[in-house]
């Protein structure tokens, strides 16, 4: 088996292996019932579960189908909240309007920063985006006026809004899936998996990859903004550490590579995977729990290094899958 | 005027630390195409092998400095041949994604091994100064220098001169020819992955001489590591110190700022990621690859 | 196929068990379960776990004397704990657990301000009583939450005892000098400090922030002993308390006196700096010097708290162990006095709670906070931790001015 | 003969201290199939790569119907009517060798009035027509080389060209292949695509070009008819080197002698 073979193996396409994404859009519609069990606990799980989703969604677009690997994403995600939160200290109290605000702020400033940043390639254009977002956050935590690190409090949540932020966060998500999946076979999602594929190849096919990787980041900024959007009023209360946290930029990231890096499917899978685990060890594990979830990453690395999605395209039973594995092998 | 001089010497000394820092994850991003986010934890081991000799058996820290180099090599050589390896063809984002699992197993057995608590290395002559004119010198960290640019000395010339390391910088040009003309790649994969972690080690000792040591500390160098390598050019030996330098130069001046714009007071000293950042994304736009990085066409 | 419907179903499994609430622990009625997310792991694992031991110092007690007596009933203690890695989503998503799931009665607060506020909320909306020990920032207070009540005396105080006391001395600090970190806690405490320099007729000749990040802090030591304060201030935690310390040293710089938010109170401190550590003086919730004569029920004294931390845990008694412990108290008398497990009664005998403990007053205004206690001020003396301040209640005076690097 | 579909004029292009491309000039008339040949590093791909907007000339210019290439970023040249495959086969891996030229039908001269759906449809059309069609659904990844050729002229042909240029798109292909791929560009040339092509396989580009330009060293040495230009001394001399020649004129002497041997020798009885 070379290469070229494996490299088949779950693609299925450009929006990844079908029966995966059918799968997700079952879940989807499943967690849409979440809010019927009255338990503020299954809720938060799922909330915080679909939000790293949205972020993945985002982070993939850029980084999975353009190829543009992206460390700042966290920053739309900030900026998000710092929106919502904005609109929520001058009295609008409306999600829609949050979530609208935060999508065109954050298309704004990735169009404005994705200028200069994604004239760099690779690991460079990596490193000024982890810049970007440090930056950002740094900035933040020292403007007076949103609160420097003592950050922002947001109106107090009552039960009865309670659910509100769930769907308007399942929307946000369904909403990224269903860009992910339309942009994918569309015109555009061709242009992003050229430019990943060969940047000069592209070009010369008439694709302006300037444009489109612009336009990539902010569709990508767009889609972490609008989940940072809903988190800051679902959460009632922001700062600089929560919003630009460290794990809110990794962990998409990770999601995705689990889930499956440019497939639809992937960031679901990956986000609802994880971070389920994560959960399930913190409650059975108390102390060693993330002992336990760095040896479930290294494990699921080395078994499925294609992630999740991959085995969704596996055929021929075990064997198939360890001989494939071996090829991934030095 | 004598701030000014003393801020350029805090700046340096804290450059050299941090040139060490980015040495060892700038040789294996740039040469293996691997970012490795264990890097901090390695340093973090680093930083405990030094304080367990000195606690134990009252061995200096500067004498710890080969112990905790072939310790994390060894980590770092078995790390990469039995279990990076495996997946060594897959995507470049896989052995990210294997490295931030690799962090947060190591970072909690650390927890387990020596809990949360803080630790220092307090050492007798720890803190002890000399002055030249104003400008106020402590030993330790000039100590801590030298052996930066020792190290780094010791590493070019070794990338330049051995045998190894020219199979090493070959591999880094193009695996495909340095295969064919008798490279076993994964060895010098599994050697450079070693160098990496054995130069995290060193990094960890000597930062431990300043920096309070406990099992989550590597994180915010790991943060270093990136920007320091980048700004001053990926897997270059002398890219990592003119950056450690720069950054550590800068966010030194960076805290002298002070100024208040309409009732806003803008405090350099808080922002001084911020400014560090932004001389990064400058440099990276005036030299998309770094200051010491060969220009490409 | 069968690798795909394993994957399935063991996706479902996941799913399913999330739902299923865990280990029975309320199983029969004659237990008060406490819910608690602390830092068990990530950067406040040790701060988490002195909050764990002074939670399970006082549950240990309760069980062993019988337990909490409700309407002449007696119930048993359970905490209830899990990991929130100091993460913010991490800590509401346990909030939300305990309440929910394991139904919990009363909610102990996390460790750190910031988990502390998220949790305050939940608290709020579920009308869940929660006594928190370990977040000081007083933003959490003034959100006009009706079910937090805080234990400890707000972040702006940590550092005023220490003037306070600087300015008693002879000859009296004129100049102090402020560094912090940027966190919300951290600057708090700056700005109290600040303040009370201000109004008291000091004059604060170098005030800045540097990030909490920060790994080195050399340059801002080096403009602050351009300025040659007689009192030098840190309000940050214990990581930027050794690394300014040790940087103070390096300069050479010399103050009169020298004090931190955070830091000296930790044995982790004087571990870590030897002799270096010693004269430096650290704000306090507690210590083990206090002399209040507290209410029955629990260890009366400081002393004797102390002595059973030592037993129990091998180690000095923390503030952050005392004012763990003081929260729980605080819910013991309330339950009593409330004479019901309603969460709505708590909450009012809690808003009505007047009561001393070894810890020192338990009241709260009528924002939640407890502004009747004072800080106290501990200097290390001889490696030994040693109350100076406020004078009623110090076992040692105050060494003063602090001596040249290399003397002490 | 006034119909010049592109001029390249005074064209140089300078890597380091290296002219790569000397004061080259041609016209290339409309409709024409240009041969552009020379010996390895005398300056053919270089020049494509000016051509087609991916090099900026260091001097001189490229004009198409009047316009300075070098103006047009290299994702526009594509929309003036130029197409250009590469030397070394540039597919995207992960895509399936229909997407592959579906992408260039999308982007191309005429993509912006393509649906996804007619660009598809487009794509299909041109795999029955380089003869890939069996291989539509593969990943680009999995094709042989002949066929990674063919896919380069397809995606190139997707753009719906007035100027193709071709890189070496015969390189690699046995006999049999080669008169297709001749066929192929033939019925192209035929619909009113100028050609350049590029390549080694002498036999090829005498058969299908009008005019041959040859390169030599970054200069042009001759310009003409194939048959004029390969019979020039000057241009075997530069491309195949002054040893060949010399063979050459060996290898005519032996024959003449043998000629004049056979003339000399008397016929045999009976024959």
């Amino acid at each position: 088996m070379n290469q070229a073979t494996l490299k088949r193996i779950g693609l299925g396409g450009i929006t990844g292996n079908p029966i995966a994404f059918a799968v997700v859009l079952g879940l989807m519609a499943l967690l849409l019932a979440i809010p019927l069990t009255h338990n503020g606990y299954i809720e938060v799980v799922f909330r915080n579960i679909l939000m790293y989703a949205a972020m993945a969604y985002g982070w993939n677009l850029i980084g999975g189908y353009t190829g543009y690997v992206s460390f700042g994403n966290v920053a739309f995600f900030g900026i998000g909240a710092y929106c919502s939160a904005v609109l929520a200290t001058h009295g609008v109290d409306n999600v829609l309007l949050y979530v609208l605000l935060a999508m065109a702020v954050c298309a704004a400033f990735a169009a404005v920063v994705g200028f200069p940043v994604l004239r760099l390639k690779g690991h460079y254009f990596g490193i000024a985006t982890l810049g970007v977002a440090l930056a950002v956050a740094d900035i933040i935590a020292n403007l007076d006026v949103l609160g420097g690190t003592g950050g922002l409090a947001l109106h107090q949540v009552d039960e009865a809004h309670f659910s509100l932020y769930y769907y308007a966060m399942w929307l946000v998500t369904l909403g990224s899936m269903l860009g992910t999946f339309f942009i994918a076979r569309s015109k555009l999602g061709y242009a992003f998996v050229a430019i990943r594929e060969n940047e000069d190849a592209a070009a010369v096919l008439g694709i302006s990859a300037t444009r489109y990787k612009i336009v990539a980041w902010a569709i990508s900024a767009m889609m972490a903004g609008a989940a940072g959007a809903v988190f800051a009023p679902a959460n009632g209360f922001i700062d600089p550490s929560i919003t630009f946290a460290i794990d809110s930029n990794v962990f998409p990231i990770v999601m995705t590579i689990l889930g499956g890096i440019g497939t639809v499917a992937g960031p679901f899978i990956g986000a609802l995977l994880l971070a389920g685990a994560n959960e399930l060890l913190q409650r059975f594990f108390v102390k060693a729990h993330t002992l336990f979830f760095g040896a479930m990453i290294v494990l699921i690395v080395l078994l499925l290094p294609r992630g999740l999605v991959w085995l969704f395209g596996l055929r021929g039973g075990v064997r198939a899958w360890l001989k494939s594995l071996a090829v991934y092998k030095a | 005027m004598h701030l000014i001089a003393q801020d350029l010497v805090n700046g340096i000394l804290a450059g050299g630390i941090l040139a060490v820092v980015a040495l060892g994850f700038s040789l294996v991003w740039g040469i293996m195409n691997i970012i490795n986010l264990a890097h901090g934890a390695f340093i973090m081991l680093g930083a405990y092998t030094t304080y367990q000799l000195f606690t134990a058996f009252h061995v200096d820290p500067f004498l710890s400095l080969p112990v905790s180099f072939v310790l994390l090599f060894a980590l770092g050589y078995l790390i990469q041949r039995f279990i990076m390896n495996w997946v060594a063809r897959a995507p470049v984002l896989t052995t990210f994604l294997l490295t931030f699992g690799l962090a947060l197993l190591i970072v909690n057995i650390a927890l387990n091994v020596w809990t949360g608590d803080t630790r220092g290395v307090t050492t007798a002559y720890s803190g002890a100064n000399f002055t030249l004119g104003d400008v106020t010198v402590p030993w330790t960290k000039l100590f801590t220098l030298v052996a930066a640019l020792a190290i780094t000395g010791v590493m070019h010339l070794w990338l330049t001169r051995s045998k190894t390391g020219r199979a090493i910088r070959a591999t880094s040009m193009d695996i495909g020819a340095a295969q064919l003309s008798g490279v076993r790649v994964t060895e010098i994969y599994a050697i450079v992955f070693g160098l990496g972690a054995g130069l995290a080690g060193v990094a960890g000792t000597l930062i431990s001489l300043s920096y309070a040591l406990n099992p989550t500390m590597g994180d915010l160098f790991l943060i270093k590591a990136f920007v320091v390598c980048v700004l001053g050019g990926l897997g270059s030996v002398q890219g990592a110190l003119v950056g450690g330098l720069v950054y550590g130069i800068v966010e030194a001046f960076a805290t002298q700022i002070d100024v208040t714009i309409g009732g806003q007071h803008i405090s350099g000293s808080g922002l001084q990621d911020a400014i560090a950042l932004v001389v990064l994304l400058i440099v990276l736009i005036v030299r998309p690859t770094g200051i010491m990085g060969k220009a490409t066409a | 196929m069968k690798l795909r419907v394993t994957a399935a179903l063991g996706a479902l499994a996941l799913c399913a068990s999330l739902a299923a609430p865990s280990a029975p622990v309320s199983a029969a009625g004659d237990v008060i379960v406490f819910g608690s997310p602390v830092s068990l792991t990530g950067n406040l694992t040790k701060e988490g776990h002195l909050t764990q031991e002074g939670y399970d110092l006082w549950k240990n007690y309760v069980n062993a004397h019988g337990g909490i007596k409700v309407a002449g009933k007696s119930y048993k203690v359970e905490i209830k704990y899990y990991d929130d890695e100091s993460k913010n989503d991490t800590s509401a998503q346990l909030a939300e657990r305990l309440i929910d799931q394991d139904h919990v009665n009363f909610l102990l607060g996390p460790y750190g301000s910031g988990t502390s506020f998220t949790v305050a909320q939940i608290a709020e909306r579920k009308k869940i009583p929660m006594v928190e020990g370990n977040g000081a920032a007083e933003k959490i207070f003034n959100q006009g939450f009706k079910y937090t009540f805080g234990v400890l005396s707000p972040a702006k105080r940590y550092l005023e005892g220490i003037l306070e006391m600087a300015r008693a001395q002879k000859p009296a600090a004129q100049t102090v000098a402020i560094t912090a970190a940027s966190d919300a806690f951290s600057q708090e405490v700056a700005a109290g400090a600040a303040a009370y320099a201000t109004s008291h007729g000091m004059k604060v000749v170098y005030s800045n922030k540097y990030p909490d990040t920060a790994t080195d802090v050399s340059s801002i030591i080096s403009a602050l002993k351009q300025t040659n304060p007689d009192v030098i201030l840190n309000a940050g935690h214990l990581q930027d308390a050794l690394l300014v310390q040790k940087g103070l040293k390096e300069q050479n710089v010399l103050a009169k006196a020298y004090g931190y938010s955070v830091g000296p109170d930790t044995p982790d401190f004087a571990n870590a700096l030897g002799k270096d550590a010693n004269g430096v003086f650290g704000g306090a919730q507690w210590s083990d010097a206090v002399k209040y004569r507290g209410a029955p029920g629990f260890y009366t004294s400081a002393r004797e708290y102390a002595k059973a931390i030592d037993s129990t845990y091998h180690h000095r008694a923390d503030y952050h162990n005392a004012e763990s412990t003081a929260a729980c108290l605080a819910f013991q008398y309330a339950i009593e006095q409330a004479g019901s497990l309603d969460p709505a009664k708590v909450r009012d005998a809690l808003a009505k709670l007047d009561v001393t403990t070894f810890y020192g007053i338990l009241k709260f205004d009528n924002r939640g906070l407890n502004v009747y206690k004072p800080m106290v001020v501990n200097q290390i003396q001889n490696g030994r931790l040693t109350t100076v301040w406020p004078q009623f209640t110090a076992d040692g005076k105050p060494k003063y001015p602090t001596l040249a690097w290399g003397q002490r | 003969m006034s119909d010049v579909a592109l001029r390249i004029s005074n064209v140089g292009m300078r890597f380091g201290g290296l002219w790569a491309l000397n004061e080259v000039s041609f016209d290339v008339e409309r409709g024409a199939v240009l041969g552009l040949i020379g010996p390895n590093g005398s300056g053919k791909t270089t020049l494509m790569n000016v051509i087609s907007g991916v090099y900026k000339p260091t001097a001189g210019e490229v004009t198409y119907g009047g316009k300075r290439i070098a103006d047009v970023p290299t994702h526009a040249v594509c929309h003036l009517g130029i197409a250009r495959t590469f030397q070394i086969v540039k597919p995207f891996a992960s895509l399936s060798v229909r997407e592959n030229v579906a992408v260039g039908a999308m982007y191309g001269r005429y993509g912006a009035k393509r649906s996804t759906r007619e660009s598809f449809e487009r794509a299909q059309e041109l795999l029955d027509v380089v003869g890939l069609a069996r291989v539509a659904e593969r990943p680009a990844s999995d094709l042989t080389i002949p066929d990674r050729k063919r896919l380069e002229v397809a995606k190139a042909l997707a753009l719906d060209p007035d100027v193709l240029l071709l890189d070496e798109v015969m390189a690699g292909l046995n006999a049999t292949e080669v008169d297709e791929a001749l066929d192929l560009l033939r019925s192209v040339n035929a619909r009113g695509v100028t050609l350049i092509v590029v390549e080694h396989l002498m036999k090829a580009i005498v058969s299908i070009s009008t005019t041959i330009v040859v390169l030599a060293e970054g200069r042009k040495i001759a310009q003409g008819a194939p048959a004029d230009v390969l019979g020039s001394p000057q241009v075997i001399e530069a491309y195949l080197g002054s040893r060949w020649v010399k063979r050459q004129e060996q290898l005519a002497v032996i024959e003449a002698e043998r000629i004049e041997a056979k003339r000399l020798q008397p016929p045999e009885a009976g024959a």
